[in-house]
């Protein structure tokens, strides 16, 4: 019987390596995978590249991950937030390394490992700052950049249920940077609000097939957790 | 008497037509949605993934699960569908989104767009969705303060600012005219607001001011 | 009021242009828009490039297109068929060009094209005949072929329900091609089964967004289509 | 007793590991799904976007929206899903599929694989998403009887056909034997059909064929 249900966090992140990529699925705090964060700082693992949207805020989360020294270089499209104060000291005193790279272009790079490309062309930041040293090719006449697909050893991912195939479905807003990460990861870590039987969930509903997710783990983030002042 | 920010977002909207696919960028570009009416279908697009967004919910109706590209908290609107990162930004790479409104630092006569990063002193700029939208929407429209705080021009010969994109500002609305961005002449007048000088606009431009 | 709703083939295939290149849905009879290719023999547009996956069967849909002489050159992965009679004549007469590709380079070449990405990597076809003609790069130590998009004026796609802002809901394994089709035309134009009030589909269910789709056409196939001996 | 189709597809199932995505191509491949047992969860993946694939519908049951890549109908397991076309074969392309079992014209002992035209009087071969699966599963394994019709080995030093895709194939399943393909090695034999000599396998093989 196949069954990725995990009985824990640490369970769940068991085996993540110092010097590790890792994709951080997540928009604003929809579909963040927040006690898989914590579990990470829990777990250890140092020298990582992150890859996610944003770069954390307050000293929580991705922020408290920086903080205690485990990220050695993030990779996102907007390191600023209400609150940066843990990427800003770190970045300027030169501790963390920061590439940033266009949303659309991070989202399809972090696909494009998932699909088996390993570069493909876009016209986003053609003649910018962040096009430098990248090659660049025109197609019709116009100018292209050459972006290369973004793999990783661990996905963070979350979801609002699951089943012991590892089948997600997101809720609202919530699917996001998820499914893409959930395809470009050697070990994918799924956390999620409900675990339902094998065969509840809609064929069509299913928005990342179980072949994409290693572990389950579920985490009730509490009725508090879903009231708007608790975000 | 130059337009407030509300009166310019609702400038904007007035030219919006029904049909149109819609991305808003944060700041005032985000209150353009408040001034389409109701009964003008737009659709409203927002980065992470959703499709025909209405206005913030009511108190007590909130789904916390449901936010936009700003973080904010939403509604969907009947029509709405969801889709992940890689097929939101498809949408707007591919050239599907009619209009995108975005804020802007400069924009330059040949339509190049600066508004992530000042260059200076910005350690860490923050570029998000905007330069894929600058590159794949299919018109972009600017609406922003004529000029900044310290009365220096934001319409300029060329940018000063690292760019967002080249030559992809289509229009920009602004406290004190609407300016059509055209691609052999440079900044056209197309309205004024009201009581206010096509002389005043110029004077307060950083390049040269077409009549048409 | 958006209403993208047609109230015949006719109006749904108005306009269709001589030379055009049309992207044409489904996988077996399964999501294959049968009404809007009859729609489009009648409406007579010729010289076109059609891109499928399969090269029709028998004397009707696809093949009928062919055997009237609409169609200039093909584009598909699978020529053959059950009853391939009226391709091979046509090709073996030298009055059909073939462009074969591999099935999942056409469907990413189309994805490509909805997407903005002019060109990717695949390794998909590297040193076989099929990458004959096409650049190679090697990434990582690994062969990959250079593929470019397939943008199409037109796309006929075929889908389980609607609404009139043009949302498509598919049924079973009736997506296949269309979603991607629908992104990747000027003129995108849907035949359903089922037409829903706006706001009846559900938001996760959407499997084309309206934003892709021009023209909503209803054909109702009758209950006959749906017993597999009428396959 | 060589293996007839049904014990060539059963051999290959028994080898077949719980929790494995598999993709099975057109012929004896399908017939695979067939042996392998209930209680042991294999997942089977189509071309076309079905993710779980069950048996056969019983008749009046069928649902003329649900065929495999063979155009046949059939059934969900529970846990099944449905995706796209791009979807589908970004999870072939991706290294999704842990097994893919394909027939063939001929494997070559570098493991080139050649399934998809004969290159003579073929006027217009038919790919499908053959090269795609060669290219893309995490293994490749080939069923397909030992020699052609008429008695020539299948089994080669190097392929005559045009190739499907270059050193793709781990292992072979024929009538007569179960052959590893090794990156440096070549052919070299993991089992025989029941009665089967090692001396006839190499006989109808068109290399050397290796113990271990």
């Amino acid at each position: 019987m196949i069954n990725k249900i995990v009985a824990s966090v640490a369970e769940a992140l068991d085996g993540v390596k110092d010097g590790s990529t890792v994709l951080i699925g997540g928009f604003g705090a929809v579909g963040q995978p927040d006690a898989l964060i914590e579990g990470l700082i829990e777990q250890g693992a140092k020298n990582l590249t992150i890859a996610l949207n944003n770069a954390g805020s307050g000293h929580v989360g991705v922020a408290r991950l920086m903080e205690v020294g485990r990220v050695r270089k993030i990779i996102c499209s907007f390191p600023r937030s209400s609150d940066p104060v843990v990427f800003e000291t770190l970045y300027r005193e030169g501790k963390l390394e920061l590439e940033i790279t266009p949303q659309g272009t991070l989202a399809e790079r972090i696909r494009a490992a998932g699909a088996g490309i390993p570069a493909f062309y876009t016209a986003t930041a053609a003649g910018t700052l962040l096009a430098r040293g990248k090659e660049t090719r025109e197609f019709d006449g116009r100018e292209y950049v050459m972006e290369k697909a973004l793999k990783a050893d661990v996905a963070l991912v979350e979801a609002w249920e699951a089943d012991r195939w590892g089948n997600l479905v997101y809720r609202g807003s919530g699917a996001n940077f998820n499914p893409i990460m959930a395809m470009a990861a050697e070990l994918t870590v799924a956390q999620v609000q409900h675990i339902r039987e094998l065969g509840e969930l809609h064929p069509h509903m299913v928005g990342t097939p179980g072949v994409y997710v290693n572990r389950v783990v579920q985490v009730d983030r509490g009725g508090d957790w879903l009231k708007p002042e608790a975000r | 008497m130059p337009f407030d920010r509300n009166q310019m977002a609702a400038r904007l909207a007035a030219d919006v037509p029904e049909g149109w696919c819609v991305n808003l960028g944060i700041g005032i570009p985000t209150l353009v949605a408040n001034h389409v009416p109701a009964e003008r279908e737009v659709i409203f697009q927002s980065e992470n993934g959703v499709i025909g967004m209405g206005p913030a919910p009511a108190k007590g109706a909130e789904d916390p699960w449901l936010i936009n590209a700003g973080k904010q908290l939403i509604t969907l609107v009947k029509g709405a569908s969801f889709v992940g990162h890689a097929d939101s930004f498809a949408m707007i790479r591919g050239g599907h989104i009619d209009l995108c409104v975005l804020g802007a630092f400069e924009v330059a006569e040949n339509g190049d767009l600066a508004n992530w990063a000042t260059g200076e002193n910005d350690t860490a700029p923050a570029v998000g969705g905007a330069m894929d939208l600058a590159a794949g929407a299919k018109r972009v429209w600017v609406v922003m303060e004529h000029t900044t705080k310290d009365g220096r021009p934001k319409l300029v010969e060329k940018c000063s600012y690292p760019l967002t994109g080249l030559r992809c500002i289509r229009r920009v609305y602004t406290n004190l005219a609407v300016i059509d961005v055209l691609p052999e002449k440079g900044f056209v007048l197309r309205d004024l607001a009201p009581g206010v000088t096509f002389e005043e606009v110029q004077a307060k431009s950083g390049a040269k001011l077409h009549l048409n």
